[in-house]
């Protein structure tokens, strides 16, 4: 490949005046305008979203994207009910990644009011982080191919695997997708060795299943023309824009709130932060490719050094929780980005201010941006590979 | 090469294909009515009202504390508190729900009713073949619906169920305690802590179910 | 006494053959039910589970999902019906051609679920148009889903093809299209069909 | 990282009308944030974003303080006129007398910032608008961070705040013809709650209102399908 | 007439075209005696994601579309004229072979001009 | 015996018209032979969605429809039955007339080119000259029913979709015959039955098929690929793509008609198959000399459904190309390396007998395939890529 790296310098900024638009794109005049309705049923939005589309022949000059056809009014309920009430809701703000969704809301509840976590429910934590991420990567990959129009294999080898680690989230906590898992200061329940041994075996067959991926897939000639070079996203844009996870990553810039912020216990595992230099859809692929990889390093680690203790903090309460006035924002890397709570206390039994952080809508920012020029078989990729949840999205 | 990586992607697909005769690793379908995934001792479903004995109106453990019905997340409780008490299986005279209702159309399935009932009278069942053609009728449990034994509690799920009888017994054994010392107060409370050191075994799982089955041993 | 036992008989085989062609009609229907692809939020994850390897809703030759609602027989609505989202989802229901059947999957999809007290949820897509069948879950396991198909399945078996008892496609005089709600200021017009869905009264 | 203060003071430098206010944060998470002049707003957020590496906006939320009753016992002297003794007198008089008096509400935006090339943060922005109804405007961010247009948008849309200078303000989760800001604490919800088989009592209240209306206005089809005792 | 291949190929004509048709008479017919079609406005609307359908789909389409079809001509016609050719060309000398190979030489001369013009580039 | 068993159908054929009065007899034998041909493909059309069905779900890991009649073979019966019977849609807006037309349109095209298939020994409808002429003027024709549907949709998608078929279609027609041509060079003829006679020839116990010559395979592989996209099969599945265009040309097709261009696509990839089998595979004859006493159509029926696998298999792995990849890949590569072929096949037959001829050609043909894909990766700016990593 040859054409121009992209660079990332943050130290340049951004200086140029209205640059963070998107272009405004004119009809070549050769033909009529197409205006087409991608959404909100359209079987590559994953789900309720419409992409408003102009089209001159097959190139996109416009686009805009309509939200709200899942919007479920998160935030109000949960400021109508306790703290603990609104666990089971972040379950569904992201269905697919339940646990990561409870890690942040936890996270900053602990912010809130300055709980400690103990040792053991740390470790978990960031086992079932990580097979969350493992599950996310897996299935966004699939349906990245899906969309690609692979008739489905990919995603049904990462349904197989997936259906492995759901059961052992299912043997933990009791439920496949909505977990409910975490609790303010710790855990629900406790992990039994036999868990712990059912993990390891499941970890220990995932790196085949990467390795069977990526065989089908890396270097599949289709995949590679399909992808690369469509979609490209400047890292100073992606900045600007507050683009996270793997998607600002594949873009170059490092940036990985695991390494930034160290939440948890994540400094004392050794992992890496692949990163991309195109910022295309290819490698925002890769990426998680090579992510699930990294996972599969943090979960070897974790599992082996998981201590004994509680997992819960004997202070917790469950029953008459009321945080004291303030406020606190906690975020975490959660597998699509960065996915932080911001929460108001007033005192009382629910909290005054809730708000979810939601990285798939925010990283729908520069969806537009990248679309524009392309072609209409591209705009399913590229959506795609910015892997949301309409949950999050529309809350 | 140039179509190098497509024939690698054939050579893949041709190994799951031939693999799906042979190995159950490559052929994971589970026929679903005949076979069944092994049960998973954790799994929930939708919540449940235990009672000890044979005549579940007698032996509900509820006490209609509303508890559940102001925690549940989705208000999908209706508790209604009986006017008159009745004993329950301490013997103690308690009030017991003259009506509870749980729209399992609206149930998130999210056990903070379970996680908050001081009495161990509300669980989490496994049953999820529940789908109905009937909106109002079939959605709607009143508590007779909702009650089961203790017997299908310790079969759906024998490890924790164990651990709550093991729970109950001591605190039975506590208010016996209590009661014949009624003179003695200060010798009761010395003997509660010896009584609480008393280490609760795990029950073994009566359906041993692949890898997954041995689930929340005691608590450390 | 002659032509009437010759009227019976004749009669009876017409209706052996009425039978028999019912029969073959419900086998038909019910072998090849083909869900539109359409998922709403979190069931839909289960609902695509349940194609997958695992539960393989393939082996009731249900797996030709369709993007189109003119080749659909099935409406799975997997997941929360919001006011933004409902026209939509009787729109497309209307758009599908006879004989149509719905599922409502999971809390949501029945009665709003845990989301019902929020402004923009639509509490049950059964006030718009008919369900046939309702799986309680948040999500329901994929088990549940097929288990719904098989109780759809018995339901399709179960209809009548003439007469009274006949379901609704088969009936010229019944109600065809369901009125697609419009967006109001501060809520959907009307805020039911009252031809599909009557409020029951919650005595207390 | 810099602490608030610090921040402060460079903003302050830079920018020398700035009047940026520290809200202080009791709770035990301590981020303090930053409370700026809607009319500066655009000049502080360039300066925080190209002078001191905040690069990255990650979070932007509305919050809405509704007007406030606020009853307080006040010690009020007057004059009062007696007639004592046949004369008129006048005489000052010291009574405490409860006043009620509404402070007015208002909608705040709140932004995190973060800086991507320092690793730092969060710093937290705050504006308010004048009150809730009529003068609810602020500077709009996105000019300066692209992530705060959807953001800002949802904003708009739930809690009515005019983002001014924004490129594109349109309702961004509900449909385009509604008219209310659903996130607003005195926000009316629409009358659709009228069946639920669990219901608690401001719910059954609310269904017996709208049967009583539905009713009233000779709906039919609303007669008892049973299913309940 | 019955020994022209020109009969049988109508006999699968009427054959094909019946067994295209029959299914579509019976399943109208079913219609008619059974389950009677329910048309109206929203379902004979045009199908739009669910939205109602904006704009006509009737535009009119950029000239590069036709541009295949005319290239597509030119070496559809060529290729006909090929056929004959290699018919004979057992029976064909080095020369004839030669005067052939000239003439696909501008067939791929017409590739590469439309390609250096750009026509062969899509949208 | 053995014989018998491989001119059964030919034997039956004139068993039955053995019945009627000489006059009607000949009229008789064409009925019969068209009758067979509308039972047989249809059959073998239900019969391959069934095994399409149950092969992608092995490669899927899965098991596939499985409880529709025996091992879920009825499945085809039930869907038809659905189809049947279920309501027939035409949009207000579409023109009904060619919207009525454009199915029964596509399935007379594509029975039409089963006339000249030559299904086993003696076993041809129609006897003709120039049979491969034929079949590709019929073949074309099938475009027009595409377009037809996707335009009188009025639905933007269908409208979308049919551009899209159209311009693949043709644009993979030339390769396609380009690719056949070589075969009518080395045989002489344009009739398919003698295309398949030259192959049905042994030395050593090998067969003279085309495809065992450097020629002959690059035509095959030309061929596959080009008769992959006429009949919008995975990976060219572009003009049904349900990615982006919802169903393609038919999504405003409901009942029986959705069913009859689904009958028409399985057609055209056995119609397909059955020429690239007759062209470069022997058609009906034995793959090897030993092996000539098992009937001629088994090993015609064969090959078909072998090829019917292979498009199983490609579907179960392969996403698709995009529209302006897909064009580039039939202008840019595919038709230059069929003109190519051509002259390959030229220099074959002037090099003589020798083994000489097998080296030049062979590395004729590889060498412009690993350039020419290069130059195209490079172009299109793909390839492998390696990636960094921050600690």
């Amino acid at each position: 490949m040859t054409d121009a790296k992209l660079e990332f310098d943050a130290a340049v900024g951004a200086k140029q005046e209205g640059w963070n638009r998107p272009p405004v794109m004119e009809p070549s005049g050769e033909g009529g305008v197409l205006e087409l309705a991608m959404g909100p049923h359209h079987p590559s939005t994953h789900g309720v979203f419409r992409m408003d589309v102009a089209l001159d022949g097959e190139r996109v000059i416009r686009l805009k994207p309509v939200f709200g056809y899942l919007h479920r009014n998160h935030e109000k309920l949960a400021e109508g009910m306790s703290y603990l009430g609104s666990m089971p809701f972040t379950d569904r703000l992201d269905y697919i990644c339940s646990l990561t969704n409870n890690w942040a809301y936890a996270l900053a509840v602990e912010k809130l009011t300055g709980q400690e976590v103990p040792e053991r429910a740390e470790y978990l934590r960031v086992i079932l982080g990580e097979l969350t991420r493992v599950v996310n990567h897996a299935s966004s990959i699939g349906f990245l191919i899906q969309e690609m129009g692979a008739s489905g294999t990919p995603l049904m080898y990462a349904f197989r695997e997936r259906e492995k680690i759901l059961d052992l989230f299912e043997a933990l906590t009791g439920a496949r997708m909505m977990c409910n898992y975490m609790r303010f200061g710790g855990c629900r329940v406790d992990a039994s060795a036999a868990w712990l041994e059912a993990t390891r075996k499941v970890v220990a067959g995932l790196p085949g299943f990467v390795d069977e991926f990526e065989q089908l897939l890396r270097s599949n000639e289709i995949l590679m023309a399909r992808c690369q070079g469509v979609g490209i996203l400047r890292p100073d844009l992606a900045v600007n824009a507050g683009v996270t996870g793997p998607l600002l990553r594949a873009s170059g810039v490092n940036y990985d709130i695991r390494k930034v912020d160290g939440y948890g216990i994540y400094n004392r595992f050794k992992f890496r932060v692949p990163l991309g230099d195109h910022g295309d859809v290819y490698d925002r692929f890769m990426i998680r490719m090579l992510e699930l990889r990294e996972s599969i390093k943090i979960l070897e680690q974790a599992l082996k050094e998981i201590p004994v203790g509680p997992v819960m903090d004997a202070k917790a309460k469950i029953r008459g929780f009321r945080p004291k006035a303030g406020e606190a924002y906690g975020r975490i890397e959660a597998p699509k980005g960065e996915l932080g709570f911001y929460l108001i206390s007033d005192g009382g039994p629910n909290p005054y201010r809730y708000r979810v952080r939601p990285p798939s809508l925010i990283n729908l920012t520069i969806l537009e941006d990248m679309c524009l020029g392309q072609n209409v078989a591209d705009v399913v990729l590229i959506f795609g590979s910015v892997d949301i949840v309409l949950g999050e999205v529309d809350r | 090469m140039l179509g190098e990586g497509i024939l690698k992607g054939l050579a893949e697909t041709a190994r799951n294909f031939a693999g799906s005769f042979v190995s159950a690793e490559r052929l994971t379908t589970v026929q679903y009515p005949e076979e069944r995934i092994a049960p998973i001792e954790a799994t929930r479903d939708f919540p449940f009202l235990l009672y000890d004995g044979s005549d579940w109106e007698a032996g509900m453990r509820c006490v209609a504390c509303q508890i559940c019905e102001k925690e549940c997340p989705p208000q999908c409780i209706y508790i209604e508190k009986s006017k008159d008490k009745k004993p329950d299986a301490l013997g103690k005279p308690q009030f017991y729900p003259a009506r509870f209702d749980i729209d399992i159309s609206v149930c998130m399935s999210c056990q903070i009713c379970v996680e908050v009932c001081p009495f161990e009278a509300i669980k989490m069942d496994t049953e999820f073949e529940l789908s109905t053609t009937d909106r109002f009728g079939g959605l709607l449990y009143d508590r007779k619906e909702l009650a089961k034994s203790n017997e299908h509690y310790h079969k759906i799920h024998p490890t924790e169920a164990a651990e709550v009888d093991a729970r109950l017994a001591e605190e039975k054994a506590k208010a016996d305690a209590k009661a014949k010392a009624a003179a003695a107060a200060a010798a009761a409370k010395a003997a509660a802590p010896v009584q609480a050191a008393v280490q609760v075994q795990p029950a073994k799982p009566v359906q041993p179910a692949g890898d997954l089955t041995a689930e929340r041993e005691t608590k450390a | 006494m002659a032509v009437e036992e010759g009227l019976k008989i004749e009669l009876g085989k017409q209706g052996v053959l009425v039978t028999t062609i019912e029969e073959l009609y419900n086998w038909g229907r019910r072998s090849s039910i083909w869900p539109m692809q359409f998922g709403l939020a979190c069931c839909a994850i289960e609902m695509i589970a349940t194609t997958m390897a695992r539960y393989d809703l393939a082996r009731f030759g249900a797996e030709v999902f369709r993007p189109s609602p003119r080749q659909a027989d099935l409406m799975i609505i997997s997941g929360t019906v919001t006011k933004k989202m409902a026209p939509q989802v009787v729109r497309l229901y209307n758009q599908m051609a006879e004989p149509k059947y719905v599922i409502a999957m999971g809390a949501c999809a029945i009665s709003g679920g845990p989301f019902k007290q929020g402004y923009n949820v639509l509490k049950g897509i059964d006030r718009y148009i008919p369900v046939d069948v309702h799986i309680p879950g948040c999500p329901p396991r994929p088990e549940a889903l097929l288990q719904a198909f098989m109780t759809l399945q018995k339901k399709i078996d179960a209809q009548p093809l003439t007469g009274e008892g006949r379901p609704r496609h088969l009936d010229a005089e019944a109600q065809g299209e369901f009125p697609v709600p419009v967006q109001g200021e501060h809520d959907l017009e009307p805020t039911s069909n009252p031809g599909v869905w009557t409020v029951p009264v919650v005595i207390r | 990282m810099k602490t608030v203060e610090e921040i402060k003071a460079a903003i302050e430098a830079a920018v020398p009308d700035a009047r940026v206010e520290i809200v202080a944060n009791p709770s035990v998470s301590g981020q303090h944030s930053l409370r700026l002049t809607p009319s500066r707003a655009i000049e502080v957020a360039t300066f925080l974003r190209d002078g001191l590496k905040f690069d990255y906006l990650s979070n932007v939320t509305g919050v809405d303080w509704p007007d406030k009753e606020i009853a307080e016992k006040v010690k009020v002297t007057r004059e009062v006129t007696k007639v004592e003794d046949g004369v008129e007198q006048t005489a000052q008089e010291t009574v405490e007398e409860t006043r009620k008096r509404v402070e007015p509400g208002c909608l705040e935006a709140v932004y995190h910032l973060y800086s991507m090339s320092l690793k730092q943060g969060p710093l937290v922005l705050r504006m308010r608008t004048l009150n809730r109804t009529d003068q609810a405007e602020l500077p709009s961010l996105t000019p300066v961070w692209r992530s705060a247009e959807f953001q800002e948008r949802e904003i708009w849309d739930l809690y009515g705040i005019v983002f001014s200078g924004h490129p594109d303000l349109r309702r961004l989760l509900m449909w385009d013809g509604f008219k209310d800001h659903p996130m607003r604490r005195d926000y009316v919800e629409p009358d659709d709650f009228e069946y639920e088989p669990t219901a608690h009592d401001d719910v059954l209240k609310r269904a017996e209102a709208h049967r009583a209306a539905h009713a009233t206005a000779g709906a039919a089809g609303h007669e008892a399908t049973g299913g309940e005792q | 007439m019955v020994s022209s291949p020109y009969f049988s190929l109508l006999v699968l004509f009427v054959a094909a075209l019946g067994f295209g048709l029959a299914p579509l008479g019976l399943a109208w017919l079913w219609g008619k005696a059974f389950s009677p079609a329910k048309p109206n406005k929203i379902k004979n609307a045009i199908y739009e994601c669910g939205l109602e359908s904006r704009g006509d789909a009737w535009v009119q389409f950029r000239s590069a579309y036709y541009l295949y079809a005319i290239i597509f001509l030119i070496f559809d016609v060529e290729a006909v004229f090929l056929l004959p050719f290699a018919v004979a060309f057992t029976g064909l000398g080095a020369a004839a072979c030669g005067a052939m190979l000239v003439f696909v030489l501008m067939l791929v001369e017409g590739l590469a001009w439309a390609w250096g013009k750009g026509v062969l580039t899509w949208a | 015996m053995i014989e018998k068993l491989d001119q059964i159908f030919v034997l039956l054929q004139q068993w039955i018209v053995g019945f009627l009065p000489a006059a009607l007899q000949p009229v008789a034998g064409v009925v019969l032979g068209v009758v067979a041909i509308v039972c047989v493909f249809p059959g073998l059309f239900a019969l391959t969605t069934v095994l399409e069905r149950k092969g992608l779900g092995r490669i899927q890991n899965r098991i596939g429809p499985n409880r529709v009649g025996p091992f879920g073979f009825f499945q085809p019966i039930a869907d038809g039955i659905k189809s049947l019977t279920k309501e027939d849609v035409v949009p207000t807006s579409a023109d009904a007339v060619v919207h009525f037309l454009a199915p029964v349109v596509l399935v007379v095209a594509v029975f039409l080119g089963f006339a000249v298939l030559p299904m086993g020994r003696n076993m041809v409808l129609v006897k003709m000259d120039a049979s491969l002429l034929f079949y590709f003027a019929i073949g074309a024709s099938t475009e027009l029913s595409i377009f037809m549907a996707g335009w009188s949709s009025r639905n933007k998608y269908s409208l979308l979709g049919a551009m899209r078929a159209v311009a693949q279609m043709i644009s993979y027609e030339v390769p396609l015959l380009l690719a056949s041509v070589v075969v009518v060079m080395m045989t002489g003829s344009l009739s398919l039955t003698d295309i398949v006679a030259a192959q049905n020839q042994y030395s050593s116990g090998f067969p003279h098929w085309y495809v065992f010559t450097p020629w002959g395979f690059a035509g095959f592989v030309l061929f596959a690929v080009a008769g992959t996209a006429e009949t919008n099969r995975s990976p060219f599945d572009l003009p049904e793509g349900e990615s982006e265009l919802v169903a393609g040309y038919f999504t405003e097709y409901s009942g029986f008609k959705f069913a009859l261009f689904f009958l028409g696509e399985y057609l055209a990839m056995f119609s397909i198959s059955a020429l690239g089998a007759t062209l470069f595979l022997g058609g009906w004859s034995a793959p090897f000399s030993f092996l000539q006493w098992i009937p001629s159509w088994i090993w015609f029926f064969g090959k078909v459904m072998l090829s019917i696998f292979g498009f199983i298999w490609v579907r179960g792995t392969l996403p698709r190309l995009r529209q302006d990849q897909l064009m580039n890949f039939a202008w840019k590569f595919v038709l230059p390396l069929s003109l190519l072929n051509l002259v390959v096949a030229g220099l074959w037959r002037f090099l003589g007998v020798g083994w000489e001829r097998w080296v030049v050609c062979s590395a004729i043909l590889l060498a412009a395939y690993v350039v020419m894909g290069r130059l195209g990766m490079h172009r299109e700016h793909f390839g492998p890529r390696r990636y960094r990593y921050a600690e």
